[in-house]
């Protein structure tokens, strides 16, 4: 069905298709209309699932926690703060290996107080062993959502899918929405490794050895390189069943013959995208690598961009160093050109990228630059 | 062809509403469009800019709207507080709950009278969001009857019939208006 | 007495010689379908050294002030399921400080748990240090002068929650605490047992002397044995000392801990009139909550 | 199963602290004259390694009794003893 | 009437009309030497949009949970220093809800400091969702059918945490309240204030009835008034209300909110059991602190 | 005076030394011992500070912002799940820009539960804009705890010192203790930009325009990078008053001709020394950049380093991708060897750099290992 | 002051949201006739923006007076009457 | 030169402290030391491993000590649990609370009967640790003065008094001993 949803209605309706059993979460703008969402569907018994209302983030993922350890397929969503009051939980399940999909609408960390986007928040996550993943629309994000259930279950690690603050959690956009015995066809049932069930006398977590912490780190470690696979998988059956394929980790634009490429993830994609278009049609060869997956890294995709200039917009900056992404690229091929723009919501459009791609191009960026530049100084 | 739409409202007016049900009239016409809610905390009578992208293709950007092809203004009071003019893009067209215009190419509307009229009104206000989208699909070039379907499935029973009644209303009425003319 | 033959908690576990959580614990054993919820905490080491572990039950080891939510969820997904289960969540006081949030939040929600706090009046596992629960004048590592604080009453704000059934217990008196156990998996909804731990290396007393210990908190009044499941009613254990007479002299019970070394008679009578109060609070509730 | 599994999940097992037996200095000692047979012992021993057979005989399980001395307060009977270990 | 004719909360804030939280803000007025600490919450917004602030005294906003421990240091800090400061925490009952550990952690020590929590039963600044306090079947967007659990009870909670000072206040009643702030100002130690705060959006009426609404809370007996000081006092708007018959029918209260919208006459049997029980326990708080 | 302490109780030391006015901290293994002691010091008037008890790391923080911005100097400790339990603190503080100084004893984090060290938890804190240091030995541990009030107090960040679990934490060493008198001709009284105190009707934190969020953080930006100056003025100083100086941000050792260098941080650098000596002995040109400030990270130091052999030996591994450190210093020189050992407290002897060391200079170490192979695989 | 720390302080002032008098659809008049000066308007407006001069004159300020109504609602003299804002 | 001390000992019997008390005395001998605790949660009962280092030149490793040169048993029944050639240096020293030695090179003390002798018994047991640190400072060439200062500086009083009293029998008593020759 063709229809129009916000970011958040979308997540919510895909978590109701994913036939979620456990749904726990705490209210944080501009998460929360996820959650009430969900709350509706159930108190209307559209979804059979247990809501819990807890009373924080750091419960509303235990809840989760417990609910997917005893094999349940279960949900939540936060942002920002909420990211940061639950982060002890988010190490936790990862290192439990627990399958199960939280959405996280990025905002800016405080103070000031700021409700606004930026990916602070969301790369937080990007030592854990969750797999991160960043939507660039509402369609992206609906359909992040049910595939990050099936790789998450596939591979025993918990799934996160980004989504921009208000630019896509409450911006209303247009969204094909499967109806769900196509989404049944699709997702399988529930499936993990190990359960918690009355009777089966195991123990989960006890103190032992340092080298099976170690061993266990690295079985990680390799679960989320296998995730690489999975995700290709997932991204091209999903493609066949339902008509949209993204490309797996990375998606590319306009690649072919680019000697500019930009590297960037998120709702900004768009009005890069379209600014790229205009100084395509300008003659300027340029292009876009959008990281659809920060976690795993795509480093084998990034390594393909060697010998082109490369430009990385951040919206994440660490601090003492550089940007994040712009980091991270830099490990893989190098000097990189690294802007930071966008902090704290700051609204980035078509033109501003328009006019900073022309400045990259003229070589008139620094290596790391704040964007625009008249405003920090 | 991408036209973009800003929607200046009080708190509590519905102008995020306008646009969301203008959005999927224009859906409903096989369009794409996209409605974005003003990004933050609103607070019941405090000013509130909504957006609304139409267009023939895929809308990919999210960025808001700094200068409108279209710009709504709900209540004439919002004249006082802001310049207009720093929200229209040069030659766009305004569309206003009020009696004057106020540039070349504006659109009038006795919004709240037509709410008031229908006792669409809620803590003292007038419900105005559907009588503008009305308004407003006549320069957006959106039939009414995709408006009406819109506002049907937004609202239901009595309250749809109601809307759908203030938004054909608006529809009608609306007119060019000159600034400083009378509508 | 009929007390379980068995324990959930096997033999030769990492449990110091004479350890009230051990003692607990085995009264658990009287539930069925258990699930053990363990936030961080003495029972954590208990719980064994991997690959080996020490209970006979499914236990999950959980971050420390998640155990309630983390239940919550479990007994979520049970219900969602049909399965049946006891979750039970054990947690030090310590847990209880950190996670009370949680706990509060849970009961609010009436979630369908138990939940026992195993209270040994301060933070055991980290090394003795005071905790919520400590009691006025202890000295632990991080009060080497004597607690300034009075211990938290866990059991009468939980009884503020209304949920349906709370109740104070100690290891000194098994056959209560499992009577009480039992009651407890005769009720859905949130249970909340305060469970008095006297700890042998934490209060410095030798590991023989644990139930003795327990029971002179009891026999001295500074710990009383209550239940409330929609009736409040002071245990039997627990009711001849409704009489004060009839009391262990209080020095008895604090002499035998080298936590109160050193305190004066002073600070006794303070704890006296800490204890009237606390038999004035429960005697009144028993009167509201006939 | 996967070995990270082994490595999460431990079983249920005696002796996850190994001989506990060993951590004693005291050793409680059952005298069967003296017992009435009451089980208090068996029901306070934090380790649960008091068994009764034939509702009869106290039987302690030294491979894991830590010494703890708890059987021997509680004993209505004085029918436990703490003797010292030899070394 | 001896009501501040200032307020510390200046005119043209973003406070919706009618906002609850303003009236109790004004109220605050009457303390000294005032530190106010706002963790997230409607309070955000009403203290301004940068680089204006709306508010006479300084004001630190902080985490959601953080409050009373942030308090609590300020306070320490300001002891160290011998500064004179009343630091207060002014926090909503979502604040309390995640920050109730925190808030029962200072609880026991005994900080030194106010806490008011202005409870308009749901998390309002994120667009009225469930809360602990938030009243049994009550429709939020995370209950769309009514709240299925009680409203907590804060202030009964508080009050089982030995502190030297709890009380309930309205902003129906400004005079009561600023008669406990008062009292509250000569006292040393953890003071606890739980506010009844009509919401106009929140609780779905109009902006003019928040004082109307907040009293009928109080006549109707829903929302009783009492001050715990050493002594418990039912405070004396609620007096004449003790006489059940003097009471407006609760009706009267339910019927003039949004929220409540398609109760029914069991549901409403219902609360007035609730409500009765309410009266019981604080009734016999008043006996037993006499 | 010369003495032996353990890391926890030399911290403990430093922080009276330093004249701390309030104290408030949360136990747990391994940090316990430091509060423990400051505990003591307070009880019996050895130091006048008032030392808060908390619930919870959350608060413990929390407390000590509060203490802090209202101009008192200010300490906490912690450890991993504590960290990462007040981990919306950590954020809140280094952005309200409140100077303060906080211990992090380095400890895995679980499950399984694991008390021993590796650095995973630390670095969590690397985008936050909090300065991070991380000591070899007691002495050093001691040493950057005073340093760390006067560099915090400088450019308007909070403080973190890291030091290892048991290694460092609980290991009993030489440690030079100055006496009161010195330190306080060293460190002068506190200071910061601004105070929270009652009759200033200021507010902290308000909601404002996106753009002055932005606006404070390249403005943090700015002054973490300000801190390597100071750092460096820091280290010279108090080697002059102490005798004891260090290099700054990196501490070169044998670096002279060295055409292998290894670049680590933490207590195990002792033994990685130890090792080099031996193989500098058999004439293998090594030597070792030992990372003594991970934020601000020291990109020209590494940046020296471009053309040689560079191996990174890391303690934390970022999940889907490579080591933490490793990925930084590559993002500077390009490809690098990265080892990751001693994770989750694994025991790395002088044996084990000897042995790892060779590997590395014979070219048989893959791009990125786990040490030792044997063990995964 | 750094330009850092005016961007993290803000200070007090009014008007923080800006002429809130405009959000008003009703506005609140006084009626000096009916009123007996009890103050109740004053103490009870949120906005606090009553004040009274020379003891007798009640005065609203409409710059940000936000028409809540409160102030009619509880004064006991019906002195202050709701009254329909012009556009 | 580099001396690598691993003691053994059941938690509770003071195992680090031993080498606490090692160690202040060698660092006021003017050497460098370090003292290292079982990396890890010691219960009540439990074997514990403490670590000892003692070098003329400054100390910079960290990793705990797998074999010894100098291998200290604080109870006999330990050698039922552990195969003492894991940890020590093939030619090692071994130090025993025990009658009998176990190794070529063995020192023996009866470190329990000495702690009994003085009283020094905590919870059934006897308090091994300074008896122990006086007959290890023995092979480690420690002075007792030494030893007695450190154990001065650790403990205070009475308590001071007598184990500095133990440590120094200790001293004096320990003696080479065979495997399975009598003290
Ligand atoms: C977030 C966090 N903070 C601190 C700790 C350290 N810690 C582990 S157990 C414990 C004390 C437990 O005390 P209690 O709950 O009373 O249990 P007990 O050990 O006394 O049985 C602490 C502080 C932790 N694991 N997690
Ligand atoms: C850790 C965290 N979780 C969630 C939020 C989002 N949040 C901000 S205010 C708020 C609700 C506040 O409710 P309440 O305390 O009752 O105050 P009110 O808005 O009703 O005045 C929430 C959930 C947050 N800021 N931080
Ligand atoms: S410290 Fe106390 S509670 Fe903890 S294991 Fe030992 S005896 Fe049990
Ligand atoms: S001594 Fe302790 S462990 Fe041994 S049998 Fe008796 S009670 Fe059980
Ligand atoms: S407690 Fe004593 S009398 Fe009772 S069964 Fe045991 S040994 Fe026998
Ligand atoms: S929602 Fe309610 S509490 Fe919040 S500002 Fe508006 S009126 Fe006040
Ligand atoms: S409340 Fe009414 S009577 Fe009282 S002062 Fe105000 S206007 Fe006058
Ligand atoms: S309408 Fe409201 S804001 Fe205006 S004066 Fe009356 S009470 Fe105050
Ligand atoms: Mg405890
Ligand atoms: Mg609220």
């Amino acid at each position: 069905m063709r229809t129009l949803l916000t970011g958040n209605y979308a997540v919510a309706e895909a978590v109701k298709l994913s036939r979620a059993k456990v749904i726990a979460a705490y209210p944080i703008t501009p998460q929360t209309t996820i959650v009430e969402k969900l709350a509706e569907m159930v108190e209307k018994g559209e979804l059979d699932a247990e809501f819990i209302r807890v009373e924080s983030e750091h419960s509303a993922l235990a809840a989760v926690y417990g609910a997917a350890i005893a094999g349940r397929r279960a949900f939540t969503a936060t942002s920002s703060h909420g990211l940061l009051y639950m982060y002890e939980m988010v190490w936790w399940v990862a290192n439990a290996r627990v399958p199960l999909v939280m959405a996280m609408v990025t905002r800016t960390i405080g103070p000031p107080w700021n409700i606004h986007t930026d990916h602070t928040d969301l790369l937080t996550m990007r030592d854990s062993g969750w797999i991160i993943s960043m939507a660039e629309n509402v369609q992206e994000a609906f359909d992040l959502t049910i595939q990050g259930f099936r790789i998450s279950e596939e591979v025993d690690l918990p799934f996160t899918v980004g989504l921009d603050a208000f630019q896509l959690s409450h911006t209303a956009e247009v969204v094909e929405v499967p109806d769900q015995q196509e989404v049944d066809e699709w997702l399988p049932e529930r499936r993990q490794s190990y359960k918690v069930l009355p009777g089966n006398a195991v123990t989960i977590g006890n103190i032992g050895p340092n080298e099976y912490t170690a061993k266990l780190r690295y079985a990680m470690a390799k679960a989320i390189e296998d995730s690489r696979k999975v995700i290709e998988k997932a991204d091209n059956s999903f493609g066949e069943k339902f008509g949209r394929k993204y490309g797996g980790l990375v998606e590319e634009y306009r690649l072919e013959g680019a000697e500019y490429v930009v590297v960037m993830a998120g709702a900004w994609c768009g009005d890069a995208k379209d600014a790229i278009d205009r100084l395509r049609d300008e003659g300027l060869p340029i292009g876009m690598m959008k990281i659809r997956y920060f976690r795993p890294f795509p480093k084998e995709e990034i390594k393909r961009l060697e010998g082109k200039e490369v430009l990385v917009v951040d919206r994440a900056f660490s601090m003492g160093y550089m940007g994040i992404f712009g980091m991270e690229v830099s490990s893989v091929i190098g000097d990189v050109t690294n802007v930071i723009a966008g902090i704290g919501g700051v609204d980035v459009g078509v033109e501003d990228f328009e006019a900073m791609f022309r400045k990259f191009a003229s070589r008139k960026l620094q290596r790391l630059e704040w964007w625009p530049r008249e405003v920090f100084s | 062809m991408l036209t973009e739409v800003m929607i200046l409202s009080f708190g509590g007016q519905g102008g995020v509403t306008a646009a969301r049900i203008l959005a999927l009239a224009a859906v409903n016409e096989g369009m794409f469009a996209q409605a974005i809610p003003q990004f933050g905390a609103e607070r019941r009578g405090s000013l509130v800019r909504s957006y609304l992208r139409l267009s023939d293709q895929p809308i990919r950007r999210h960025s808001s709207i700094k200068k409108a092809d279209v710009l709504a203004i709900f209540a004439e009071k919002i004249l006082k507080i802001v310049e207009v003019r720093e929200f229209l893009r040069d030659g766009g067209i305004t569309v206003l709950n009020a009696k004057h215009g106020i540039a070349e190419k504006s659109y009038c509307v006795d919004a709240a009278g037509i709410a008031l009229s229908l006792n669409l009104v809620a803590a003292g206000w007038p419900i105005v969001n559907t009588a503008m989208a009305g308004a407003m699909a006549k320069p957006l070039e959106i039939s009414i009857e995709s408006v009406i379907n819109a506002i049907n499935s937004t609202f239901s029973g009595e309250l749809a019939r109601i809307n759908a009644r203030a938004a054909e209303i608006a529809y009608r009425e609306v007119k060019k208006c000159q600034a400083g003319s009378s509508t | 007495m009929s007390l379980p033959m068995e324990s959930i908690l096997l033999p030769g576990n990492p449990a110091c010689q004479g350890c009230p959580h051990a003692l607990g614990l085995r009264a658990l054993s009287v539930l069925e379908n258990v699930v053990l919820v363990v936030p961080a905490g003495c029972t954590t080491i208990i719980s064994g050294v991997h690959p080996k572990a020490s209970f006979s039950v499914p236990v999950l080891h959980v971050p420390f002030a998640s155990a309630v939510a983390v239940a919550s969820g479990l007994a979520a997904a049970y219900k969602q399921e049909g399965v049946e289960a006891n979750v039970v969540v054990w947690m030090g006081d310590g847990a209880a400080d950190i996670g009370f949030a949680t706990i509060s939040g849970a009961a609010v929600r009436n979630e369908d748990i138990i939940v026992v706090v195993s209270d040994n009046e301060a933070y055991m596992n980290t090394g003795i240090q005071s905790s919520g629960t400590t009691f006025w004048k202890a000295k632990t590592t991080t009060s080497p002068g004597g607690k300034s604080e009075e211990k938290k009453d866990l059991a009468g704000i939980m009884l503020m929650h209304r949920i349906p059934y709370v109740a104070t217990a100690s290891v000194g008196y098994l056959q209560d605490f499992v009577n009480k156990l039992r009651r407890v998996s005769e009720i859905r909804g949130f249970r909340f047992i305060h469970l008095h731990s006297p700890c042998p290396p934490g209060w410095r007393f030798d590991s023989s002397k644990t139930v003795e210990i327990a029971r002179l908190a009891v026999k001295s009044g500074a710990w009383i044995l209550w239940e409330y499941d929609g009736r409040f009613r002071i245990s039997s254990p627990s009711k001849p000392y409704k009489d004060e007479t009839k009391r262990v002299p209080l020095e008895e019970y604090i002499k035998t801990q080298g936590r109160f070394r050193g305190l004066s008679g002073e600070d006794i009578e303070e704890i006296k009139k800490k204890v009237e109060e606390q038999w004035k609070f429960v005697l009144t509730m028993e009167k509201t909550f006939k | 199963m996967s070995s990270w599994l082994e490595h999460l999940i431990a079983k249920s097992s005696e002796g996850s602290a190994g001989k506990t037996g060993l951590w004693r200095t005291f050793k409680p000692v059952h005298n069967v004259e003296k017992c009435n047979r009451c089980l208090l012992c068996l029901y306070y021993c934090p380790e649960n390694v008091i068994k009764v057979y034939h509702h009869r005989f106290i039987i302690i399980n030294y491979e894991y009794c830590k010494g703890c001395g708890i059987c021997a307060e509680i004993c209505p009977q004085d029918a436990i003893e703490m003797v010292e270990e030899e070394e």
